[in-house]
């Protein structure tokens, strides 16, 4: 079998890709796709931690199933605000969305 | 029948959610439909507080602890390792509140109706979501009441939080022409976030505690054996040293009573809290918010009385005490008239607090209900002579329009005077509250407050946990503030109710419509008849509350003192502001004999700038210095300061070239001359360009300090995970254990 | 066997991902992330976690990736531009990526070996799908959450309806 | 070894075959590897090789249906009519339109077929005989089929052809649209079998096929998988009246017949799924005793139901893109979640019986789920006409305040 760390290294990686494209993507819906790259990366080492740590209780697969939800809740809601950001607005670069600047 | 009612007592916080719920979602745009609602859902709230109320009134021994402690559990959520416990209980100290809560706030429900002008020309314009958040409120202190851990008890906490900021911020778009006076989306914001530090303190008393015993319902928290265990377990701390859990988890939760109830440093919210609409402050300040403070450590006094004569009892006498004497002497020199109720309730808390500190738990409760019922009336009776005086001026600034609409402060008691013979229900019914507040026999304050006197006195003579010096502090605080406090209440009745009219509005003042005067008659029935329950020799209240406590007994002296020095307080008041009223124009005497003095209280001790200058100012600044972290915000100000610098350089050479070169040559020339053009230099290049750079300065600091905040996410986001990063470095490299 | 469909899964996720986050063109980025995805659900197989990575390919692949295709096409000028697809703070946002991967790696290799052979894991059980649907539905073990994740969705849904939808009145 | 079994015939084959790969030295690692890679090929080439002769029958149907003779030149009855059809696309020029993204344009139709073999990887030909039994099948299934969507999603937007993606909006709304009901019709059979597993929902209609236990599951799931292939009355992904010729207009030459190889497949691929759902699956008599007469029970089935599909295709018309949607979310959708509701409480109130029940314990299960179905499907009929009387009834009297023209 694979060793566990494998696994969680892969994870890591993903993790770490979708935290550069949070950082650094100007367009927002690149920056939703990087988050469910993140969330994935989560996803990942909640399946693997289950699997090699105690298959019988399905405490893993459940928060996965759970981040699942909340991904799909995610990308309903922020592709929503981005629609409705890019009929105010006319973009969805989150550079030019700085209404908060001082 | 009585399990029958018992068991259904979640319902009594269900009965108003239920209003605001059909407010909210149906009722909004219908005035009437949302009147009714909320008081359908209070009046049954009512109705099944009464109900359980004298029920166990008859039946009391059933009731006495612990047997009356049996929680009901109403469901059992799974939350990770443990269940959510969600129930509810009865017992004496439930009971009582339920004879008050709900009752007070169908009062102030039913005069709410006349104050927001239901019907009138100036009905509010959100009257309906007034009656949705009223109904809230009155959920969260319902549900707070009957909860049966602490877990429920602090979710309605918040729920009450909540409701205090929308409600005093309710007039959010008022604004005055005074930038400095507060406006209430501001006073609301002040107190969300100043009885936020309290609950911050108490949830992290109720982390510890959960993590010491594992449970946070009530039977568990103070059954006996984890009362022991608590006092018996020490913690030792940074600064504090070493204390028992017991303390150190009492002390926090007296933090969040400390906010709620608006006890000394975390007072500052409950005066300016009276910037929402009148009905609101009865409620905030009797029957609903400030009461779940001293709800909270009664109900919590098992835990405060785990350790003898530990620190927890003396950090509660003494700041009880000390504000009770503290916001008396404010109240002095407020003329606003709900400031100045607003401070006398902060000293009304600070007795029961106080009387907590010192064991008399029996007296504290019974003048949690007194007051409740009192200070209830007050507010509403001061809501009415607000209403009555603002309906004056209205008359009289349609009356002629040249009048205008120059600020008229109706809250101002030097604007009042003379309403006696205007509105007589309201001032007898004030004059009722009043006494009671002041404690003139046979009113109820005055078997309430004489019972925490004499407790204190006799902790005093016979000994007390606590040694001899608290109770004696305590008492000595609490009888100078007793007299205070009947001076002020006679200062308040005489200001506004006694002479003559001080302007044209509160001489076309009218008497309020009925929905208002009505509970005010009904409260100051109350309010003059309750405290004969408590009365030392046939105390009613003991019997009710429980026998487990020790009954004070009857003092003459003490008794005799404060009759003496309430009545003499109201003497002076009388002397000073009823027997020779004051015009209008005229300076308050008191001001006159105190002088700077009076300054002081007038500003409230300057607590409210101390916490800005102590508090706010830091935090503003530090927030502005955090974020010079953008690159370009760095560089960009350096390359402006070298290009700066280069246009300085240049116009230092070309003044030397036109000053000391021009000026060698031509010195020869022109010697008579010199002098003045040399002035004439000196004057431009210098002043001028001092003055110049200090503009620049200023200028170049702003553009420095602006841009700080790029209002992008990502680039606040950068910077938290680079500190991450960085942490998660430092600690990886610090700390063997990896 | 099980290494090389492991590593070819892996290269999947990976080279997805960097394709996400690198690509200028999002509908390439879109498909990218189905690629990285996919690659995610491979992993969950090889871990054994079948209903999972069915589920990962129906959510992901068949709505999420979907959606967001749909978004961009919806906001498609955007999608044209000819400027870089990163903003200005991409190099320090590169610098704390690969600190942040740096911090993860060290502490994974102090934790756990990395060292092929040996491994052993105890088995899963047959039926963990339905020990799974059991879990989810069992009232002592996750159904608060699992209702809480259908609430979530459903007002989810009903907010997304909301702020998307054009406003026809005025 | 044991002896050729030939009432087991496909398990027999597979056994000799296995033992010919180790006599000739392999591993048993490699023979594995083999035989996994072989039954893929297997699959795929049935799959593939099934559509050459469905096109045929599908055309020369179409031309009874139609009045009129259809292919009949080449080979005998023009039964090989396809090759020369499929000789001419692969020889025909492959273009690619100079803006369209080159390598998304060429990823979709991959994975359009692909998506589409996918599922034959689980459909039960015989008793264990499929690709892969997994516990999760039915889910696979759904999973798997909305590759097809991304792959029609990718070949509209990478054409850079403003009809094409257009197409590709239609078709994406429609699929995941009939998604919901598809996989909610799915998922009775999964609840009266209760398992995912395609062969243990075979087996669990021993008991009796589902499309008698369930009737109305199967019609919903019959006309949203329809709508999935996207064949008439559905067919608006490449009504070219409408749209020149869909999603795929910029296609030509093998890619463009690689979409419509995919889209054959699909169709027939989901009559297999609807015979193994509901129909019983390889299920027919003997086929306990001769398990390979199980493949010709489960061909007979699934062509019988390919037939139906042509006949509707040909004799149905057209439905508008709005009438298409609201079909779907204001009939189909709330109809099938009330239809799982209601078929899982007579499920639970039924109980499951045992697997040797006799005919005396199987009546009531299957007089109570029957008869659920019928009490619904009156319910349904009912609302539906009440609903559409007062539609009918808006609509006239929307129609009828027209003011009378008054002569000047």
């Amino acid at each position: 079998m694979i060793p566990l760390s494998w696994y969680v290294l892969v994870s890591a990686a993903l993790f770490c890709i979708g935290l550069f494209g949070v950082l650094a993507r100007r367009n927002a819906v690149a920056i939703l796709m990087a988050v469910e790259l993140m969330l994935n990366a989560v996803n990942v080492n909640l399946v693997a931690f289950w699997r090699y740590g105690e298959p019988q209780a399905m405490a893993g697969q459940v928060f996965a199933l759970i981040v699942f939800t909340v991904a799909a809740a995610e990308a309903a809601v922020g592709l929503a605000l981005f629609i409705a950001i890019y009929r105010s607005r006319d973009t969805v670069a989150v550079e030019e969305i700085d209404l908060m600047k001082g | 029948m009585r399990e029958f009612f018992f068991d259904l007592t979640w319902l009594i916080p269900v009965f108003p959610l239920l209003a605001f719920a059909f407010i909210v979602l149906w009722a909004n745009p219908n005035r009437k439909l949302s009147t009714w609602a909320a008081w359908a859902g209070i009046g049954l709230s009512w109705l099944l507080g009464w109900t359980i109320f004298f029920l166990s009134w008859g039946d009391i021994h059933h009731l006495t602890p612990p047997e009356a402690n049996h929680p009901v559990p109403l469901w059992a959520l799974p939350a990770g390792s443990g269940m959510l416990e969600v129930g509810f209980q009865v017992d004496t100290l439930t009971a009582l509140m339920l004879f008050m809560v709900p009752f007070v706030c169908l009062m102030i429900f039913i005069y709410s109706k006349g104050y927001m002008g239901y019907g009138t020309e100036q009905v509010d314009p959100h009257y309906s979501r007034f009656f949705a958040y009223i109904s809230l409120f009155a959920c969260g202190m319902l549900g707070l009441v009957v909860s049966d851990s602490l877990l429920t008890l602090f979710i309605f906490w918040e729920i009450m939080g909540l409701c205090s900021y929308l409600l005093i911020g309710f007039w959010f778009e008022k604004r005055y022409p005074d930038p400095e006076r507060i406006t209430p989306k501001e006073a609301g914001l002040k107190a969300f976030l100043t009885t936020r530090v309290g609950d911050v303190i108490m949830l992290l008393g109720i982390l510890l505690l959960f993590s010491q015993v594992g449970s946070l319902s009530f039977v568990d928290l103070f059954s006996h054996d984890t009362l022991h265990m608590l006092a018996e377990k020490t913690v030792t701390l940074p600064v504090l040293g070493t204390m028992p859990v017991a303390t150190l988890a009492a002390l926090l939760l007296f933090g969040g009573a400390m906010g709620k109830s608006a006890q000394f440093p975390l007072h500052v919210w409950l005066p300016d809290a009276m910037e929402g609409p009148t009905p609101v402050s009865a409620l905030i300040h009797a029957a609903t918010m400030v009461s779940a403070g001293v709800y909270l450590v009664a109900r919590s006094f098992p835990l405060f009385a785990a350790v003898h004569g530990g620190t927890q009892l003396a950090v509660v006498a003494f700041i009880g005490a000390f504000t009770a004497l503290f916001a008396s002497t404010i109240a002095v020199a407020q003329n606003d008239i709900k400031r100045g109720l607003a401070y006398s309730t902060i000293s009304q808390l600070g007795y029961m607090i106080a009387a907590l500190g010192v064991g008399a738990y029996i007296a504290a409760v019974f003048h949690l209900i007194t007051h409740a019922f009192f200070k209830a009336l007050l507010f509403l009776g001061s809501g009415s002579v607000i209403h009555g005086v603002e309906h004056g001026h209205h008359e009289v600034a349609h009356g002629h329009d040249d009048h205008g609409e120059e600020a008229f402060d109706a809250n101002d008691m030097m604007n009042m005077g003379g309403l006696w013979s205007k509105m007589p229900r309201t001032a007898w019914t004030f004059l009722i509250g009043g006494g009671a507040l002041a404690g003139i026999v046979p009113l109820a304050g005055f078997w309430s407050k004489d019972e925490i006197l004499a407790h204190a006195w006799h902790g005093f003579q016979h000994g007390h946990d606590l040694g001899t010096f608290w109770p004696f502090f305590v008492w000595l605080l609490l009888t100078l503030a007793a007299l205070l406090t009947a001076f002020y209440t006679a200062r308040q009745v005489c200001l506004t109710f006694a002479g003559r009219p001080r302007t044209e509005a509160a001489g076309h003042a009218h008497e309020s419509p009925p929905s208002m005067t009505w509970p005010l008659m009904i409260l100051a029935f109350f309010a003059a008849t309750l405290g004969l329950f408590g009365t030392p020799w046939a105390n009613q209240f003991h019997h009710l509350i429980g026998e487990a406590f020790e009954a004070t007994p009857f003092d003459p002296f003490v008794a005799g003192l404060s009759t003496a020095l309430a009545v003499g307080g109201a003497a002076v008041g009388w002397l000073v502001y009823g027997r020779k009223p004051l015009a209008a124009g005229d300076v308050d005497p008191v001001k006159r004999w105190l002088g700077p003095v009076h300054t002081v209280l007038e500003n409230k001790y300057y607590v409210d700038e101390l916490y800005r200058a102590v508090f706010i100012r830091p935090v503003i600044w530090l927030a502005h210095v955090f974020f010079k972290f953008d690159n370009r915000w760095v560089i960009d100000p350096i390359v402006n300061a070298v290009g700066r610098a280069g246009v300085s350089l240049a116009k230092g050479m070309g003044w030397f070239d036109l000053v000391v070169v021009d000026g060698l040559v031509n010195l020869a020339g022109r010697a008579g001359a010199t002098v003045s053009s040399l002035s004439d230099v000196v004057d431009l290049r210098f002043v001028d360009r001092i003055v110049d750079g200090v503009g620049d300065l200023v200028r170049a600091g702003g553009r420095f300090l602006r841009p700080i905040q790029t209002g992008r996410v990502q680039n606040y986001l950068l910077v938290a995970v680079l500190f991450t990063a960085i942490t998660l470095l430092g600690l990886y490299v610090m700390l063997p254990v990896l | 066997m099980t290494y090389a469909v492991f590593i070819l899964f892996t290269l999947m996720a990976l080279c997805g991902g960097v394709l996400v986050v690198t690509q200028r063109n999002l509908v390439r980025a879109a498909t990218a992330l189905v690629l990285s995805l996919f690659g995610v659900a491979g992993l969950y197989v090889l871990l054994e976690a079948g209903f999972l990575a069915a589920v990962q390919v129906l959510v992901y692949i068949g709505a999420i990736a979907i959606l967001i295709i749909f978004a961009i096409m919806l906001t498609r000028r955007m999608v044209q531009g000819d400027e870089s697809g990163l903003n200005r703070q991409w190099g320090w946002a590169l610098v704390s990526a690969v600190v942040m991967f740096a911090l993860f790696c060290y502490v994974v290799v102090k934790a756990w070996p990395l060292a092929l052979g040996a491994v052993s894991a105890p088995a899963v059980p047959a039926d963990s799908t339905e020990a799974l649907g059991l879990a989810l539905l069992d009232w002592e073990q996750y159904v608060l959450p699992f209702e809480i994740a259908s609430v979530l969705l459903l007002s989810a849904m009903v907010g997304a309806v909301v702020i998307a939808r054009e406003k026809h009145d005025s | 070894m044991n002896g050729f079994d030939i009432s087991n015939l496909f398990l027999s084959i597979g056994q000799v075959w296995t033992e010919w790969l180790l006599q000739l030295g392999l591993s048993a690692g490699w023979v594995s590897f083999v035989n996994k890679l072989a039954g893929a090929v297997l699959v795929t080439a049935f799959a593939v090789g099934t559509v050459v002769f469905t096109i045929v029958g599908e055309r020369k149907l179409i031309g009874r249906i139609q009045d009129r003779l259809g292919p009949n030149r080449v080979g005998p009855f023009g039964l090989l009519q396809t090759v020369p059809d499929v000789l001419k696309l692969l020889t025909k020029e492959i273009i690619t339109p100079a803006n369209a993204d080159k390598v998304l344009y060429s990823i979709a139709p991959m994975l359009a077929v692909a998506s589409v073999i996918l599922i034959w990887g689980v459909v039960p030909f015989a008793n264990g005989v499929m690709g892969v039994d997994l516990d999760i099948g039915a889910l696979y299934f759904v999973a798997v089929s909305s590759f097809g969507t991304l792959a029609i999603l990718l070949a509209g937007w990478s054409s850079n052809n403003k009809y094409a993606l257009v197409s590709a909006f239609r078709v994406v709304a429609q699929l995941i649209s009939y998604e919901v009901p598809l996989v909610l019709s799915l998922l009775v059979p999964v609840l009266l079998a209760g398992t995912m597993s395609m062969n243990g929902i075979v087996q669990a209609q021993a008991q009796g096929w589902f499309v008698i236990l369930a009737p109305i599951s199967m019609l919903i799931f019959f006309i949203s998988s329809t709508a999935e292939v996207g064949r008439s009355p559905f067919d608006l992904l490449e009504a070219d009246s409408e749209i020149v010729a869909g999603y795929n207009i910029e296609y030509s030459g093998m890619r463009f017949a690689m979409f419509f190889l995919g889209e054959w497949i699909h169709a027939f691929t989901i009559c297999g799924l609807t015979a193994t759902l509901f129909f019983g699956g390889w299920r027919g008599p003997f086929v306990d005793q001769v398990p390979a007469l199980g493949v010709i029970y489960f061909l007979v089935k699934m062509f019988a139901i390919y037939f139906v599909h042509i006949w509707i295709r040909t004799t149905m018309p057209r439905l508008r893109i709005d009438h298409l949607l609201d079909f779907n979310w204001k009939f189909l959708v709330p109809l099938s979640l009330v239809n799982l509701i209601v078929m899982s409480l007579a499920a639970r109130l039924t109980g499951m019986p045992r697997a040797d029940a006799a005919l005396g314990e199987l009546l009531p299960y299957w007089g109570v789920l029957l008869g659920v179905n019928v009490v619904l499907a009156a319910v349904t009929l009912y609302v539906l006409g009440v609903v559409g009387s007062r539609i009918r009834r808006r609509q006239e009297a929307a129609r009828e305040p027209e003011p009378a023209v008054t002569g000047p």
